[in-house]
């Protein structure tokens, strides 16, 4: 008899399955899908790419062309979200796209290129220019004039104006 | 004239056989809130199959293991001459009954022969099983001749339709009913090829064409079954005869796919058990009908 | 020749169970890929498509060349999940071999296989939805969405260098003080000492 | 009592409080002590090898034993001398892959184990690696040498079916030796980790201590939340950290939305073995419903991806709740219905009425855990016996059977189901206001800490050492299936071969937690075919 009720059951439910691919279907507000970098926003900081647990984000300087390169390899990423809460300028963002699929491990790469700065004193590229801008606006002004110094030579230059004080003035 | 009714019989069934698969997957779906793939499906999965290249295993013994899909086929496309389907035509001879019955079980022989020259022990063990299922059916098989044969006192299909109407007509009816169903390997008789068991037994090591072979026999085996149930009781004036035949096939496919959606499978042993019991039936029906009843 | 009838072996390559659920998944009530023809099988000699998911793990990768060459050809492969796809979070641990791009370097190095037709269909899980999506892809139903995106940001070292300093002279002429100033980084923090 | 246990044998009490007690135990009086403790009805949770190199002598390992009885868990630690411990196997049973393992991954040789066999290391594993040693680097991957071939016993009658490691019935890579005699199991031997993806190795070497509640929730996809619920309890055990109340609820819905998911997709995979296809659909029907409510939670559907040390990502607001409440009070109506007919099901029954036997004696020396041991007649729930999340403020029973066959197992999880929606009810009335996460702590260096969950399977321990720098010294999850695995050869045996695949799936095995089956014939006389059988399967993955 149970078997009775049950397919009584069966019919009284109906079909319950969906039309999608041939319609599209919705996805509940906060769902986790593809992250994208927005790269006019991003200032290549490399919060995200620490925080990220499986190393889908990358963060590398190319020291030769100038440019630090942050790499974002989807067929990596495990979709917790993390680089969208350590992102100081909201970059990151998680969409609600869930279509990923693709023929070619190719496209699962985004790549976003930024120019870094070249050290005033020793000449090597040691932070992008967002970067600095970014932290330049957080700083008083007279503390900004060592921005464009990378931090070597920032440590070298520093601990050069505190001995020459110090010293009342004189090198010591 | 006869032969070419007989082609358009086999025509027929060659045509019908998946598609009455595709409508049961049909029906399964409906019945499990599911959409299901569409009624010709079955022909797609069949047209691939026939596409894709075959590979012999390493360890089978090559010639029995491809000879025995051909044999199958073969087996079962005789036995779809010799009975009468779609129209009341067929080779006639006495005791093609007999022929029948034996050319579906010379199919399933073929069947276990294949699979145990693949070298698969998961084939094995499914054709172990396969086999020992038939030998029990078998014997519930026999006896529902009998009455049948007693009855019409004759083993001709054109002296046996439509049986006379008694008490043990009847019940060899019923009997053959069920009969069909656990031949045609279904849950929760498909013990055989239990999927999440032996993962699908005698078929697991053939590919493409021999498998495709193999799955048409299956198809074309259940349809025969159909036939030969639906011969006992449709009338014999042609006009009715075809409605009433495609009407009856589609009847018996849906409560057989819903029976079959609704059941868990048997252990082997609990099987048999239950095919021991029916045999038993079987012989109180037979002795019933040699009283007259 | 897979439009229509897609039969898949599934293979567990040392996934998590999340991807093998949505696989299974698939096939409930509510996906229900039997109506597109896709079909699951024990066997991978009745397979046309194998669906890997998992990071292929050291123990697991002689049977997975095994599975994939009892394949018949021509065959496809579903990477599924982004384990499958790049090794996930464990793409560089000493157990795995790291997702479908590193196993083909390994089947051409040392069986000399040529990497069938595959399809990466990333997610942490995917959702059902994405893997039907995939195949769908996969028969050309659908149009592919992702692509690769290059951003290279144009402005070069001068131009930015000017911008830069017309802001830090603005600021220094006026001598006025930003409001909300945090030092938040090391290099802040150095410059202050 | 415990604490005299300890005394008497030298034991020098680390830390003790009201659900933890560490000592230190010296070499010798090992045994002893494991005796004694497991007379005292502690069982056996788990054992973890630890090079400790780094922070003082030497290599050792921590055996955790579970009291019920005072809701304590006791550690008990023992350093190797010359890389030897004494093997506490001979005494308790479950002690033997714990051992294993700590010889495999860190290298002690334990003195007297009945069988000293690599468990987890793939066979082409070079000898005298041990990926957890400080010195081995995380991404190091050795060539592979020649496996040593293990010894088998030849006989001519004897034809071995291996059933995986890639089977229908499982969707997981397993494996299991069954011999048989006709379709009669004589020998069961279970072989695997096929799963093994080095994640203690990359916990302790790649990841940061926040970055690993996503690597736990990895270890399974089915169980992840409570894994990752038992990492952050071992954390803010080990640095005393306070987790707020709301946080706490909140791990308790998803807790239990996901037992509701795990437990309905495991009926669906019963039903689906017994060949019953339309009990698979309705139940992963009733199913699908829970895991959109995940999504609507927590923004995906399986890995949730909530759970920080000392709290929770994502608040649950008004219309949120209700949503809950919609489908929870649905899907219960939903469950009964189908349940109440199922069981009517004579055929079903059959098949999971007394097939499957483990007696409570036995499965207590092996030290099996949740739904398993339930259904053998012990009562045992980390819920109860050691509340954690918000266990301890809710009014839930635990359900118990004494028949310990596979129908018991199918029965104690339909009402843990029914239970689990009841919670659901309490927690949703009773959620709290305030924060969600705590923030504000310090991680002590080397501090040990333990977290226990009840996963949908059983028993859940992670043990952690910290360390500085936001890092983890030692960290070892044990899963529920690691203790269950091992009782599989007593059901096992003396069953028809059909129902090995439902007796395996009774235990709802999750290989990923913690992996194949090969049946041999051993009826003598009866070659039921010729040539080399195990190849056949073989080659496609034995």
């Amino acid at each position: 008899m149970g078997r009775l009720r049950l397919i009584g059951k069966a019919i009284s439910i109906g079909r319950v399955t969906e039309k999608y691919p041939f319609a599209p279907i919705e996805v509940p507000e906060g769902f986790r899908g593809k992250p994208v970098i927005n790269p006019d926003e991003c200032i290549g900081c490399s919060a995200c790419a620490n925080a990220c647990p499986p190393q889908a984000l990358q963060v590398y300087d190319d020291l030769k062309r100038g440019i630090r390169v942050i790499h974002f390899f989807l067929g990596r990423c495990i979709f917790c979200a993390r680089c969208q809460d350590v992102c100081p300028t909201d970059a990151i963002r998680l969409t609600k796209e869930f279509e990923l699929a693709t023929l070619s491990e190719e496209d699962l790469h985004q790549v976003v290129e930024l120019q870094m700065v070249r050290c005033k004193e020793c000449g090597r590229p040691f932070d992008t220019f967002r970067h600095v801008i970014y932290l330049a606006k957080e700083l008083p002004p007279e503390q900004r004039t060592m921005m464009f110094l990378c931090p070597e030579c920032r440590a070298k230059k520093a601990s050069k104006i505190i001995s020459f004080a110090k010293g009342g003035g004189k090198i010591v | 004239m006869n032969i070419i009714f007989m082609a358009i019989n086999l025509a027929f069934a060659l045509i019908i056989a998946p598609l009455i698969d595709g409508f049961e997957r049909k029906v399964r779906a409906r019945l499990q809130n599911r959409r299901g793939p569409s009624i010709f499906q079955t022909w797609w999965d069949l047209i691939k199959l026939f596409r894709r290249p075959s590979i012999e295993p390493r360890d089978s013994v090559k010639s029995f293991y491809i000879m025995a899909p051909y044999l199958t086929f073969t087996a079962i496309l005789t036995a779809c001459l010799i009975l009468p389907t779609l129209l009341p035509h067929s080779l006639n001879f006495a005791g093609d009954l007999i022929v029948v019955i034996y050319m579906v079980s010379l199919a399933t022989f073929g069947f276990s022969i294949g699979a145990f020259s693949s070298g698969n022990p998961y084939a094995q063990i499914g054709s172990s099983r396969e086999l020992s299922l038939f030998m029990s059916e078998e014997l519930v098989l026999a006896f529902v001749v009998g009455v049948i044969a007693l009855i019409s006192r004759s083993l001709s299909f054109e002296h046996l339709f439509p049986l006379p109407l008694r008490i043990s007509s009847i019940l060899a009816l019923a009997l053959l009913f069920v009969i069909i169903y656990v031949t045609s390997s279904r849950i929760p008789f498909d013990i055989p090829e239990a999927e999440p068991e032996i993962i699908e037994g005698p078929l697991i090591e053939y590919s493409g064409r021999h498998l495709a072979l193999l799955l048409y026999f299956i198809h074309l085996k259940r349809f025969l079954l159909y036939g030969l149930f639906l011969n006992f009781i449709l009338p014999e004036k042609p006009g009715i005869r075809i409605g009433g035949f495609l009407i009856g096939l589609v009847i018996l496919s849906l409560v057989y796919s819903s029976l079959e959606a609704y059941y868990g499978r048997f252990r082997i042993d609990q099987a048999i058990r239950l095919m021991k019991k029916l045999s038993f039936v079987a012989f109180i029906v037979w002795i019933m009908a040699m009283v007259g009843w | 020749m897979f439009e229509k009838s897609l039969w898949v072996f599934h293979l567990n390559s040392g996934s998590c169970n999340g991807c093998d659920i949505e696989v299974l998944n698939i096939f409930a009530p509510r996906q229900d890929v039997e109506r597109f023809g896709i079909k699951l099988v024990g066997s991978p000699r009745h397979a046309d498509a194998i669906a890997f998911t998992g990071p292929i793990t050291r123990e697991s990768l002689p049977k997975a060349v095994e599975a994939l060459k009892a394949v018949p050809e021509p065959k496809l492969l579903l990477a599924i999940g982004s384990c499958a796809c790049g090794g996930g979070i464990w793409y560089d641990t000493y157990a795995v071999i790291g997702g479908v791009k590193e196993f083909y370097k390994i089947l051409k190095e040392e069986y000399n296989i040529e990497p069938p037709t595959t399809i990466y269909i990333p997610g942490c899980p995917p959702k059902p939805e994405a893997i039907i999506y995939g195949v769908a892809l996969a028969r050309k139903a659908v149009k592919q969405k992702q692509k690769k995106e290059i951003y290279i940001e144009e402005l070069n070292e001068d131009m930015r260098r000017e911008i830069a300093e017309i802001l830090f002279s603005e600021a220094k002429g006026t001598r006025h003080f930003l409001p909300n100033i945090v030092v938040k980084t090391k290099e802040g923090e150095e410059s202050e000492s | 009592m415990i604490l005299d246990i300890l005394r008497k044998n030298d034991a020098e009490v680390i830390r003790h409080d009201e659900r933890l007690i560490i000592t230190s135990v010296p070499n010798e009086k090992l045994e002893e002590v494991a005796k004694e403790l497991f007379s005292a009805n502690c069982y056996y949770a788990t054992g973890v090898g630890v090079d400790e190199r780094g922070m003082s002598q030497g290599f050792a390992i921590y055996h955790i034993f579970n009291s019920e009885n005072e809701g304590k868990y006791i550690v008990i630690k023992t350093f190797a001398r010359n890389l030897t411990i004494p093997s506490i196997t001979p005494v308790i049973e479950g002690a033997n892959w714990a051992e294993r393992e700590a010889m495999d991954m860190i290298g002690i040789k334990f003195d007297g184990h009945p069988e000293p066999e690599r468990l987890i290391l793939p066979d082409d594993w070079p000898e005298g690696l041990h990926p957890l040693r400080k010195d081995f680097p995380y991404n190091k991957r050795p060539p592979s040498i020649k496996p040593k071939s293990r010894v088998k016993k030849k006989d001519p009658n004897t034809i071995e079916v291996p059933v995986g490691p890639y089977h229908p019935a499982l969707h997981e890579p397993e494996s299991f030796e069954l011999y048989i005699k006709g379709e009669e199991i004589v020998e069961a031997k279970y072989k695997g980790f096929h799963v093994h993806r080095g994640m203690e190795k990359l916990a302790e070497s790649r990841m940061t201590i926040n970055q690993i509640p996503f690597l736990a929730e990895r270890i399974c996809g089915i169980c992840g939340f409570t894994h990752s619920c038992a990492y952050c309890q071992a954390v803010e055990d080990a640095a005393k950290i306070d987790v707020p109340e709301r946080a706490l609820y909140i791990r308790t819905l998803l807790l239990e939305i996901e037992r509701i998911h795990s437990h309905l997709l495991w009926f669906g995979v019963v039903f689906h073995l017994l060949g019953f296809e339309s009990g698979f659909m309705h139940t992963w029907r009733i199913r699908e419903d829970f895991m959109n409510l995940a999504e609507i939670l927590t923004g995906n559907r399986k890995t949730y991806g909530m759970n920080l040390i000392g709290g929770v990502r994502r608040a649950i607001d008004e219309s949120k709740k209700r949503k809950v409440m919609r489908i929870v009070e649905g899907s219960k109506r939903d469950t009964v219905e189908i349940f109440d007919n199922v069981m009517g099901m004579r055929e079903l029954l059959n098949r999971m009425e007394n097939v499957g036997v483990l007696p409570k004696k036995e499965a207590r020396g092996i030290g099996v855990v949740g739904p398993t041991a339930r259904g053998s007649g012990i009562d045992t729930d980390v819920r109860i016996d050691h509340p954690y999340a918000a266990y301890g403020e809710l009014e839930f029973k635990v359900p118990v059977y004494k028949t310990g066959d596979v129908l018991s197992r199918v029965l104690v999880r339909y009402e843990e189901v029914l239970e689990s929606f009841w919670i659901i009810e309490q927690v949703l009335d009773q959620l709290p206001q305030g924060d969600i996460i705590n923030e504000n702590y310090k991680i002590p260096e080397f501090a040990i800490g333990l977290g226990a969950t009840e996963a949908p399977r059983g028993e859940d321990v992670h043990f952690l050492i910290t360390e500085r720098e936001n890092k983890v010294y030692r960290w070892h999850p044990r899963a529920p299936t690691y203790n269950n695995l091992p009782a599989l050869p007593i059901m096992l045996v003396g069953e028809k071969l059909a129902d090995a695949p439902v007796i395996i799936g009774s235990i709802d095995p999750c290989f990923s937690c913690t992996d194949h089956v090969s049946i041999i014939d051993a009826e003598r006389g009866k070659i039921l075919w010729k040539g080399p059988l195990n190849e056949g399967v073989r080659t496609w993955g034995g």
